[in-house]
C-alpha cells in the first residue's frame, strides 16, 4: 500500500499557506475551499495512517528530514497513537473550520492562512520527535492561536490575547531553558536518543527534563496556573474555544505523553499528583461558573487533569493505558468540541439562559449526549475508561486516588447536570429563541453521532465489555428514530418490545431474578398501558422510559460486574431523563441524578474491591470479598441504599417522585426503586448470607432500615401534596424491605421479599390512581380535592384496596409483611427495630387515611363537579394491579411457599411450615385464607343486617350535614384537609426538622464557598496569571525535590 | 387620568351600588349564597347555584308507624330514650342545664343530652324564638330523623308572650313545626320541664308522638307560613 | 568568560521576570518579555560554547580531524536563530495586542484589563 | 369439636360479650353519675338506646362508603372476637377460643384498626368537618397509644417466646405470682397505663369531643348506623379488656373470672377518667411519649441482654 508520508502534511500545509498569502484577499470564496481542501488533506492522509497502521499493513514509519539520521536532524515518528491523535486534530480541524466559515471568510484569507498554520503546527507537535522542533511548533501554534482569538471582536478577546501571548511566552521560555539545558547535558536533542542513552537522569539533566515536563504541563493549563486559558475560553470564538478544548490540548496532552520519558519514571506520580489537583480544582471551582464558556474551559481544563492523572499512573495501568487514555480523551475531544459548538448555535452566556435550548428540542439531545459523555455513562466511551481505571487503581491499592478522582467527577457532574437541568426546564418565555445555521449545526451532528459510534466500538475492547447485550439499546435507538409518531403506536411498540423481551429472556432466570425481572418488565408494560391515556405525540418520553427499562433488565441479566454497572447507569441516566419530565422538576432531577451519581461511584469503588487480587469480572465475585471488605461491602451497601432512599440519602425521592408524570411516578417508585433492593440482595448473599462475618454492618443496615421506615412514614403524615404523601411512603416502605433484608434470616428475607411484590403491588396502584386523578383535576395538592368518590368511584376503589394493602390491616396482603416481620424480630431479637417499625406502621394509618379521605372523601369541590372517572387506560393496569393484590390476599401460599423455597437456598433455617393454608413460624401461625374468609364472612352478615334494616336511606347531598342549624357555606372552607394533623405536629414537631436536607444544603453551600472563595485566584490580571505560573514551577520543584 | 374619566367612574360606581341595594331588598340573598362560576380543571366553565345545588331538596313523606306491638315496643323504647339536642335557641335554655345537677337528674327518666339532630330524637324550644333563630330551628328540626318530637317551652311559644308586638320574633310555634307538648310559664322551672317530658313519655306510649309525619302531612302549608316570615331563605325547601 | 555570559542570561531572564511581573505599563511588560527572551538567547549561545573553539565552520583553519574539541557546538547557535525569529514574532504580536487594548480602552496598564476573573 | 358447635359457642360468646359490652356501658354511667351524686340511667338504659335507634323511621346516607363505614366498625368489634381466646379451658379447640387459631397477637394488634380505618372512611365520605378532625386526632393518638403498647407485647412475646395469645395464657396458669402482671412488671406496667389510651375515656377521649366536635366521627351518623357503631364500641371495650387481661392478668378459665376481671380492668380506665379532665391532643400523644414509652423500653432492655 502506498500511503502518503506525514511530510506532506507539513509540506502542502506551508504550501497552501504561502500561496494563500500570496492570493491575499483577491479570491475569498476559493480560498476558504482552498484551505478546507488542505485540511482534509491532512485528515486523509492521517486516516489512511490510521488505517494501514491498525490493520497491520504497515509498521510505525520515521520520516527523516534534511537527509540524515537523529541526532542530526529533526525526525518525525508516525505510529498508531500519532496517527490516530493526528486524525482527531484534522478531523477537528475540518469540521471547526466548516463550523467557523463565516468569521473566517469574514476575516479574510489572512485567517484562514493562521488557522491552516495552526492546524499545520498541531500536527508537527504530534509527529516530531525533536524537542526543540516541538518547541518552534508549539511557539508557532501558540501565535497562530494568538492570531485566531483576536478574531472575535471586543476588549474581552483582546486583553485574553494579550494574557495568552504573556504566559506561553513565559512558559516556552521555561521550555527553551529545559531544552538548552537537556541539550548539554544529554548532548540530543532526539526523545528517543536521549531515552535510550540516559535512561535515569540525574541532577542538573533531571532539572532540565522538570523544566521541559512542567512548561508543558502548564501548557496544558494545570491547575490553578490557569487563568490566562479560562479567559480565552470565556472570550474567544466558540470555534476556537473547540480547537483549543480539543485539538490543542489532545496535541499537547500527546506531547506531554512523548516526553515525560525523558525523565524516566521519576515524575510520573507529581504528574498524576498535579493531574488530580487539576481534576478536583477546577471542577470545584466549576460549581461556582455561570458563564457557560468559561464554565467548559474549567470542564476541559478538568478533563485534562484526568488524562494526567492516567498518564502518571501508566505503569501501574500497563496496557490499559491507552485504552483508558484514549477513552477519556476520544470523549472529551468529542464533546467538548460539540459543547463549544453549541454554545456558539445558542448564544447565551449565562448558563441558566440555556433553557432557549429546549425551544429547538433536538438541541437538548445534542446537549445531553455531551454531557452524559463528560460525566462518563454508558454508552460513551468514556464511561469503560473510566471503568478500567478505577478497577486498576483499587486493584493497586490506590484507594484515596479513585477517592480523588471519584469526588472530581461528582464536582463535573454537580456543573454540568444543573446545566442540562437548566436547559431542560428552565425559564424559557422571555429569551428570544436562536438561529441555526446548517454549517454550525453539521459538525455538531457529527462530533454526537461520533461519540455513539465510539461507545459502541470502544466497548468489545475491554476485556469484560464484549459481553454487554446492546439489543434492548437498539430498541431504545429505534424508539427515538420513530419518535415523531403518536403515542399509541409508540407505545404499543414499546409494550410489545419489551413483552417479547421478557417472554424470550425469563427461562434463562433464576427464581431471584425472576421475581425482578416481572416487577421490571411486567410492572413496566403495565404501567406503560396507562400510556395510552396521553394525546399527541409525547415527544421523548418512549426513548427514555425505554432507556430506563433495559438498564434495569441489564441490572438483572448481568453475568460480570461490568455489565451491571453498566446497566446501573443506563437506568439511572433513563430514570432522571423521565424525572425530568415533569413540570417543576428542575431541582429534584439534579438532586437524583447527583444522589445516583454518588451511588454509583461508591458501587463502582465497592465493584473495583471486590474485583481486587482476582481475575474474573463474573458476578461471583461479589461472593466473598477479600480486599478490605467492610469497606467493600460498605460501600457497595451505600451505593444501592442511595437507590432505596435510605435515611439521609433520601432527599431527592420525595421532589423526583413526587413532580413527575403521572405514569412516570409509578415508573419510578414502584419499579425503579427495587432495583436498589437487588442490588442489597446480591451484597447481602455475597457477604455470606447465613454465614455472614459481617453482622456489625447489617445490624447497621438493619437500624438505617429502621429510622428510614420511622422518617418517611412520619414525614408523609405532614405532606399537603398527594404525590409527595406517597413519595415518602415509599421510603419508609423502603426502609422496611432493608430492615427485613438486614436481618439476615430466613423470616426476615421472607418478609423483605413479600413487602418487594406487595409495595410493587400498591404503590404502583396508588401512585397511578393519585397520578390519573392529578391529571383530571390539575393539581397535586389535597387540600384542593375532596368529594371525588362521586366523581372516580372505580379509582376510590383502587385507592381504598391499596391503602388497606399498605397499611397491613388484616385480611389484604400487606398482613403477610408485617406478621412476617414481627415473627422474624422476634427471631432475631432487634425488638427496637420492631417497636419501631410498629410505630412507623401506626403512623402509616394517618397518612393513608389523610390520603383518601382528603381526595375521595369529604366535600366535593365545585369545579371538580364534572370531572369524569379516571382514563381507562389507568384502569386497566390499577385493576390488573389490584387482582394481584386479592390473589396474594387469599392465597398467600401461592406466594410465599416458592419464596420461602427461593430464600432456604441462603437461610436454611427457621423456616416457615406450611400446614394446608395455614403458616406456622416458631412464635405464631396464621392462616391467610381462612383468616380472610372469616373476615369477608362476618362482613358480608353484618352489611345484609344493616341493609334489611334500612331499606330506604335517604341519599343526601355534600351540604346535607348538620352545622349547628347553620349551612355550610363553601365546600373549601368545609372541607378539613390542610395541616389536618396539627396536634401530632405540636407533639412531634422536633421530629420533621429536615435535618438531613438541612445538613446536605451545608455540604453544598460550604463546596460552593470553597468555589467561590478559591476562584477570587484569578483575578483578571495578566501579571498575577504570570506570577501564578512562576509559583507553580517553584512549588513542584519543591515538591518534587522534597517528597 | 382625566376628570371626566374620574366622574365616569364614580358615577358607574355609585349606579352599581344602587343596583346592588336594590337587588338585596328585593331578595334579601347574601352575597355569598348569588350564584357563580368556577373553572373547571378542564377549563370549562361550571353554574354553582349555592342555594339548591349543594342540597337534596326532596320533600319528606309519611313514615308508616309498625303495627301493633312490635309498634308499641318500640314506642316504648323511644318513650324511655330521649335524646334532647343540646340547643338552646332562646332565654329558657338557661333552665336545661339544671336538669343533668343532682337536684333534677334527667338521666333517671332516661333523658340525655345529644350534641347531634342527627342522633336526638327531641327538641326543646326554649321560650321565645327570633325569626332569624327559627331558620335555624327548621333546618335542625328536619335534620332530626324520625320520629321526633318537639317540646315548647314558655308563654312565648304560645302567642308570642311579652314579645307579642315584636318585629323579630313569631308569636305561635306551631305555625311553623309542630309541636308534641307545651311547657307553660314565664319562665318554666326545671320541674315543670321534667314534667313535660314526662307527658311526652305518656304520649309517645300512646302511640300519639307521630307529629314528624303531621309535618310531612302538612308540609307545604307549614313551609308557606315559614317563607312568610323568614325573608332571606338561602336553603333548600327540606333539610335532609 | 563562560561564566559571566551564563549569569548575563540568567540575570536578564531574572530581570525581565521582574519587569514582566512588577510593571504596569503594558509595553513595559513587553519590554521585560524581550529582556527574558534575550536572557534566554544568551543562555543557548553559551550552553554551546567550547573553550577556546572557533566558529563551526569547516575550513583549512580547522581541518578535518577532531573537529569536535576546535570548534564550538553548532547546534545551539542554529537553535538561537530559530529563538530569535520566534521570539521577534512573539513580540511583534504582543505589540499588537498593545495597541489594540490601548484602542478599546486607551490604557496601557494592564489592571484595567480585567473584564474577565474568577 | 364440630364446625356447628364451633359456631354455636362462638354466636353464644358473642352474645355474652355484647350484652356484657351494653352492661359495662351502663355501669359507666352509673358510676359517672354517682361521682356526681346523681341517681343516674337505669341498667338497661343502652339496650334501650339500642332499639331506640335501629327503629328510628328516617334514615340517610352519604354514600356507599358512609353506609359500611358502621359495618367496617362493627367486622371489626367482632372480627377482634373471633380472632380472640376468650375463655381458657386447657385446650386450643375449646369451646370460648372462637376462630381464633392459637390467637395469634399481630393478627389481633392489626385487625384493631380494621373497624377504625372503615369507620374513617364512613364519616369521611360524611363530609362533616368535626368527623375528620376526630378521625384525624383519634389516628394521632392510636399511633402514639400503640408504641408503648407493641413494647410491652413484645416484651411479653420474648418473655413466653411466643406471639400466640393462648400460649401467652397457658403459660400464667397456675397461680397469680404466674400473671405477667408479677413476672414481668415492666410490661405489665407499660400496658396498664397505655391501656386508657386504647379504652379511649377521659383524659384520652378529645377523639369524640361531645361539645367540641359533636362526637366526632359518628357526628352524622344515626339510627342504624349509630346502633351498629355503639354495639361495635360495647364488644370492642369487652375486647380490649380481655386482650389485657389474656396478656397481663392471666386469662380467665370461665365466664365469671372473665366477667370480674374485664370488668376490673375496665374500670380502672374510668375511674382514671372520672378523676382527670380531658388532655389535648398533642398533650395526650407527648404523655404517652413520657413514661409508658420509657416502661416499654425498660420491658424490652431486661430481655435483650
Amino acid at each position: 500500500m502506498n500511503l502518503i508520508s506525514p511530510i506532506y502534511i507539513v509540506a502542502v500545509s506551508l504550501g497552501i499557506a504561502f500561496f494563500m498569502g500570496l492570493l491575499g484577499n483577491k479570491a475569498q470564496r476559493s480560498s476558504f475551499l482552498i484551505l478546507i481542501a488542505a485540511l482534509l488533506f491532512n485528515t486523509v492522509v492521517s486516516v489512511q495512517w490510521v488505517y494501514a497502521l491498525a490493520t497491520g499493513l504497515t509498521d510505525p514509519t520515521q520520516i527523516f528530514t534534511a537527509g540524515f539520521k537523529p541526532p542530526f536532524s529533526i525526525n518525525l515518528l508516525m505510529g498508531l497513537n500519532e496517527s490516530v491523535i493526528t486524525a482527531l486534530i484534522n478531523i477537528v480541524g475540518v469540521l471547526g473550520a466548516f463550523y467557523m466559515m463565516k468569521a473566517l471568510k469574514k476575516n479574510g484569507t489572512g485567517s484562514q492562512v493562521v488557522f491552516l498554520v495552526l492546524f499545520m503546527s498541531l500536527n508537527v507537535v504530534v509527529l516530531s520527535r525533536d524537542l526543540f522542533n516541538i518547541f518552534v511548533f508549539l511557539e508557532v501554534g501558540s501565535i497562530a492561536l494568538a492570531g485566531l482569538i483576536i478574531l472575535q471582536k471586543g476588549t474581552k478577546a483582546v486583553s485574553a490575547g494579550f494574557k495568552y501571548m504573556l504566559a506561553t511566552g513565559i512558559i516556552s521560555g521555561i521550555l527553551l531553558i529545559g531544552i538548552i539545558f537537556i541539550y548539554r547535558f544529554t548532548g540530543s536533542l532526539n526523545i528517543d536518543s536521549i531515552i535510550t542513552n540516559n535512561p535515569m537522569l540525574k541532577q542538573g539533566a533531571f532539572v532540565s527534563a522538570f523544566l521541559i515536563i512542567i512548561a508543558i504541563v502548564l501548557e496544558l493549563k494545570s491547575f490553578p496556573a490557569n487563568g490566562w486559558g479560562l479567559d480565552v475560553y470565556e472570550a474567544s470564538h466558540p470555534g476556537i474555544g473547540a480547537i483549543l478544548s480539543a485539538a490543542s490540548a489532545t496535541a499537547t496532552y500527546f506531547v506531554l505523553y512523548k516526553i515525560v520519558e525523558i525523565a524516566g519514571s521519576q515524575l510520573n506520580y507529581y504528574i498524576s499528583l498535579i493531574g488530580v489537583v487539576s481534576f478536583v480544582g477546577s471542577n470545584l471551582l466549576a460549581l461556582k461558573q455561570e458563564n457557560s464558556k468559561r464554565l467548559l474551559g474549567y470542564s476541559s481544563i478538568g478533563q485534562i487533569g484526568l488524562l494526567m492523572i492516567i498518564l502518571g499512573f501508566k505503569d501501574i495501568l500497563g496496557e490499559n493505558t491507552t485504552y483508558v487514555a484514549f477513552g477519556i480523551l476520544v470523549s472529551h475531544y468529542l464533546a467538548k468540541a460539540g459543547l463549544f459548538w453549541l454554545s456558539g448555535i445558542v448564544k447565551q452566556k449565562n448558563i441558566k439562559d440555556w433553557a432557549v435550548t429546549r425551544k429547538k428540542p433536538y438541541f437538548l439531545f445534542l446537549m445531553g449526549t455531551f454531557i452524559f459523555a463528560l460525566i462518563g455513562f454508558p454508552p460513551f466511551p468514556s464511561f469503560f475508561a473510566k471503568w478500567t481505571l478505577v478497577m486498576d487503581l483499587v486493584n493497586s491499592g490506590n484507594i484515596s486516588w479513585v477517592v480523588a478522582i471519584l469526588f472530581g467527577s461528582m464536582m463535573e457532574a454537580v456543573y454540568m447536570i444543573r446545566w442540562f437541568g437548566y436547559a431542560i426546564k428552565g425559564e424559557n418565555e422571555n429569551i428570544e429563541s436562536f438561529k441555526i445555521d446548517s454549517y454550525k449545526i453539521i459538525p455538531v451532528g457529527i462530533v454526537a453521532i461520533a461519540l455513539y459510534v465510539a461507545g459502541y466500538f470502544v466497548a468489545p475492547h475491554s476485556e469484560v465489555g464484549t459481553a454487554i447485550n446492546f439489543i434492548p439499546l437498539y430498541f431504545v435507538a429505534a424508539i427515538f428514530i420513530l419518535d415523531f409518531l403518536p403515542v399509541f403506536i409508540k407505545n404499543t411498540i414499546a409494550i410489545i418490545g419489551m413483552a417479547l423481551y421478557f417472554y424470550f429472556v425469563y427461562p434463562n432466570l433464576d427464581t431471584l431474578r425472576l421475581i425482578f425481572e416481572a416487577i421490571f418488565m411486567v410492572g413496566g408494560i403495565l404501567t406503560l398501558i396507562a400510556g395510552y391515556a396521553y394525546k399527541g405525540k409525547r415527544a421523548g418520553f418512549y426513548p427514555v422510559a425505554l432507556l430506563m427499562y433495559a438498564g434495569l433488565t441489564a441490572i438483572i441479566e448481568a453475568q460480570t460486574t461490568l455489565q451491571f454497572f453498566f446497566g446501573w447507569e443506563v437506568m439511572t441516566a433513563g430514570s432522571y431523563f423521565l424525572i425530568i419530565r415533569g413540570k417543576r422538576s428542575m431541582p429534584h432531577g439534579l438532586s437524583y441524578m447527583l444522589f445516583s451519581i454518588g451511588g454509583a461511584y461508591a458501587l463502582l469503588t465497592g465493584l473495583g474491591m471486590a474485583h481486587a487480587g482476582q481475575e474474573s469480572f463474573s458476578m461471583e465475585i461479589l461472593n466473598g470479598i477479600s480486599y478490605l471488605p467492610y469497606w467493600a461491602y460498605g460501600l457497595l451497601i451505600v451505593g444501592f441504599l442511595s437507590k432505596t432512599a435510605a435515611l439521609g440519602l433520601h432527599i431527592w425521592l420525595p421532589g423526583a417522585h413526587g413532580e413527575a408524570e403521572s405514569d412516570v411516578s409509578p415508573m419510578v417508585s414502584a419499579i425503579l426503586l427495587k432495583a436498589g433492593v437487588f442490588g442489597i440482595v446480591l451484597t447481602l448473599i455475597g457477604m455470606g448470607a447465613a454465614n455472614t462475618q459481617y453482622s456489625e454492618l447489617a445490624y447497621a443496615l438493619g437500624w438505617l432500615g429502621a429510622i428510614t421506615a420511622l422518617a418517611g412514614n412520619l414525614m408523609a403524615v405532614f405532606q399537603e401534596d398527594a404525590k409527595r404523601l406517597l413519595a415518602y411512603s415509599s421510603i419508609g416502605q423502603l426502609g422496611y424491605i432493608v430492615l427485613g433484608m438486614a436481618m439476615m434470616t430466613h423470616l426476615g428475607w421472607l418478609g423483605g421479599f413479600s413487602y418487594v411484590i406487595n409495595h410493587f403491588l400498591y404503590k404502583a396502584v396508588l401512585f397511578l390512581t393519585i397520578g390519573a386523578v392529578v391529571l383530571r383535576v390539575g393539581t397535586h395538592n389535597m387540600y384542593q380535592m375532596g368529594g371525588l368518590i362521586k366523581r372516580m368511584p372505580l379509582a376510590f376503589i383502587a385507592v381504598m384496596i391499596g391503602i388497606i394493602a399498605l397499611s397491613g390491616v388484616p385480611p389484604l396482603s400487606g398482613f403477610a409483611g408485617k406478621w412476617l416481620f414481627y415473627n422474624a424480630i422476634l427471631d432475631k431479637g432487634w425488638y427496637f427495630q420492631g417497636a419501631i417499625m410498629f410505630f412507623s406502621g401506626g403512623i402509616a394509618f394517618m397518612y393513608l387515611w389523610r390520603l383518601i379521605h382528603t381526595v375521595f372523601l369529604g366535600q366535593l369541590k365545585d369545579n371538580h363537579r364534572n370531572v369524569k372517572e379516571i382514563s381507562i387506560w389507568f384502569l386497566i393496569p390499577i385493576y390488573t394491579l389490584l387482582a394481584g393484590i386479592m390473589v396474594y390476599s387469599m392465597k398467600p401460599q401461592w406466594v410465599l411457599q416458592p419464596l420461602g423455597n427461593m430464600i432456604a437456598k441462603w437461610f436454611p433455617e427457621g423456616q416457615l411450615q406450611w400446614v394446608g393454608e395455614t403458616a406456622i413460624s416458631q412464635y405464631g401461625h396464621w392462616a391467610g385464607s381462612l383468616v380472610a374468609i372469616t373476615i369477608i364472612g362476618s362482613f358480608l352478615i353484618v352489611l345484609i343486617i344493616l341493609m334489611l334494616s334500612t331499606r330506604k336511606a335517604h341519599k343526601v347531598k355534600q351540604f346535607d350535614i348538620t352545622y349547628s342549624g347553620e349551612r355550610p357555606e363553601r365546600p373549601e372552607t368545609t372541607h378539613i384537609a390542610y395541616n389536618v394533623f396539627e396536634g401530632l405536629y405540636k407533639a412531634m414537631w422536633p421530629a420533621t426538622i429536615p435535618l438531613v436536607e438541612a445538613w446536605w444544603n451545608k455540604v453544598t453551600e460550604i463546596l460552593h464557598n470553597i468555589a467561590d472563595v478559591t476562584r477570587r485566584i484569578y483575578s483578571g490580571n495578566g501579571q498575577v496569571y504570570v506570577a501564578h505560573i512562576v509559583l507553580f514551577i517553584i512549588v513542584s520543584y519543591l515538591v518534587i525535590i522534597g517528597g | 387620568m382625566s376628570e371626566k374619566d374620574m366622574n365616569d367612574k364614580v358615577n358607574e360606581m355609585l349606579q352599581r351600588s344602587e343596583a346592588n341595594v336594590k337587588k338585596a331588598e328585593k331578595s334579601f340573598i347574601h352575597p355569598e349564597d348569588e350564584e357563580r362560576e368556577v373553572v373547571a380543571p378542564d377549563g370549562s366553565i361550571i353554574k354553582v347555584n349555592p342555594i339548591y345545588d349543594y342540597f337534596s331538596g326532596e320533600k319528606p313523606k309519611e313514615e308508616k308507624p309498625c303495627s301493633g306491638i312490635i309498634e308499641k315496643f318500640l314506642n316504648w323504647a323511644r318513650a324511655e330514650s330521649i335524646w334532647v339536642l343540646g340547643f338552646g335557641t332562646g332565654c329558657g335554655s338557661i333552665e336545661i342545664p339544671p336538669l343533668v345537677t343532682p337536684r333534677f337528674d334527667m338521666f333517671r327518666f332516661g333523658v340525655q343530652m345529644r350534641p347531634t339532630p342527627r342522633q336526638s330524637n327531641a327538641f326543646i324550644i326554649s321560650g321565645y324564638l327570633s325569626v332569624k333563630t327559627l331558620k335555624r330551628v327548621i333546618r335542625t328540626y328536619e335534620q332530626m330523623p324520625s320520629p321526633k318530637y318537639i317540646l315548647a317551652l314558655g308563654s312565648c311559644t304560645i302567642n308570642g308572650g311579652m314579645y307579642y308586638d315584636s318585629y323579630s320574633t313569631i308569636n305561635r310555634l306551631d305555625k311553623y313545626i309542630p309541636v308534641d307538648v307545651y311547657i307553660a310559664g314565664c319562665m318554666p322551672r326545671p320541674e315543670a320541664l321534667l314534667a313535660g317530658f314526662t307527658k311526652l313519655k305518656e304520649l309517645i306510649k300512646e302511640g300519639k308522638g307521630e307529629k314528624a309525619n303531621e309535618y310531612a302531612r302538612n308540609f307545604d302549608e307549614y313551609k308557606a307560613n315559614q317563607k312568610k316570615i323568614i325573608k332571606d331563605w338561602n336553603m333548600p325547601d327540606y333539610n335532609w | 568568560m563562560e561564566i559571566i555570559a551564563l549569569i548575563t542570561g540568567f540575570a536578564l531572564i531574572l530581570i525581565g521576570l521582574y519587569g514582566i511581573l512588577s510593571k504596569k505599563n503594558i509595553i513595559k511588560i513587553i519590554v521585560g518579555f524581550s529582556l527574558f527572551d534575550t536572557g534566554l538567547h544568551v543562555l543557548i549561545v553559551t550552553v554551546g560554547y567550547i573553550k577556546g573553539g572557533t566558529a563551526p565552520i569547516l575550513d583549512s583553519v580547522v581541518g578535518t580531524t577532531n573537529v569536535a574539541s576546535k570548534i564550538v557546538d553548532p547546534v545551539p547557535q542554529a537553535l538561537v536563530l530559530t529563538a530569535i525569529v520566534i521570539g521577534l514574532g512573539v513580540t511583534a504580536l504582543m505589540l499588537a495586542y498593545a495597541l489594540k487594548m490601548y484602542q478599546a480602552k486607551k490604557s496601557l496598564d494592564i489592571s484595567d484589563f480585567k473584564d474577565m476573573k474568577w | 369439636m364440630t364446625i356447628y358447635a364451633k359456631l354455636g359457642y362462638t354466636l353464644l360468646g358473642l352474645l355474652i360479650v355484647l350484652n356484657w359490652g351494653f352492661l359495662m356501658g351502663a355501669t359507666f354511667r352509673k358510676i359517672g353519675a354517682r361521682v356526681a351524686g346523681r341517681y343516674g340511667i337505669p341498667f338497661y338504659q343502652p339496650w334501650l338506646n339500642l332499639l331506640k335507634n335501629i327503629s328510628t323511621r328516617t334514615t340517610i346516607t352519604h354514600g356507599v362508603m358512609y353506609y359500611i363505614g358502621p359495618v367496617f366498625r362493627l367486622t371489626g368489634g367482632i372480627g377482634l372476637f373471633l380472632f380472640m381466646p376468650m375463655v381458657f379451658t386447657g385446650t386450643v379447640d375449646g369451646p370460648w377460643t372462637n376462630f381464633s387459631f392459637e390467637g395469634d397477637l399481630i393478627l389481633i394488634l392489626y385487625f384493631q384498626v380494621f373497624g377504625m380505618l372503615g369507620m374513617a372512611l364512613g364519616a369521611g365520605q360524611g363530609g362533616h368537618p368535626y368527623s375528620a378532625m376526630g378521625i384525624a386526632r383519634g389516628l394521632a393518638q392510636h399511633a402514639a397509644v400503640e408504641l408503648p403498647l407493641t413494647l410491652a407485647f413484645i416484651s411479653i412475646a420474648i418473655q413466653f417466646d411466643t406471639f400466640s395469645v393462648y400460649k401467652i395464657v397457658a403459660a400464667q396458669q397456675g397461680g397469680i405470682e404466674n400473671w405477667v402482671l408479677f413476672t414481668n412488671p415492666f410490661a405489665a406496667a407499660t400496658i396498664i397505663l397505655a391501656m386508657l389510651g386504647a379504652m379511649g375515656h377521659s383524659p384520652f377521649n378529645l377523639v369524640k369531643a361531645p361539645n367540641e366536635i359533636l362526637i366526632g366521627p359518628a357526628t352524622e351518623f344515626e339510627g342504624t348506623y349509630l346502633g351498629f357503631m355503639q354495639s361495635a364500641g360495647s364488644i370492642l371495650h369487652v375486647m380490649e379488656a380481655v386482650l389485657f387481661m389474656n396478656l397481663v392478668f392471666g386469662g380467665a378459665s370461665n365466664w365469671i373470672e372473665l366477667i370480674v376481671k374485664t370488668f376490673l380492668i375496665y374500670f380502672w380506665s374510668v375511674f382514671v377518667g372520672m378523676v382527670f379532665p380531658r388532655f389535648k391532643i398533642e398533650q395526650s400523644v407527648t404523655w404517652f411519649f413520657k413514661v409508658p414509652l420509657l416502661l416499654g423500653f425498660l420491658a424490652i432492655i431486661i430481655y435483650s441482654f
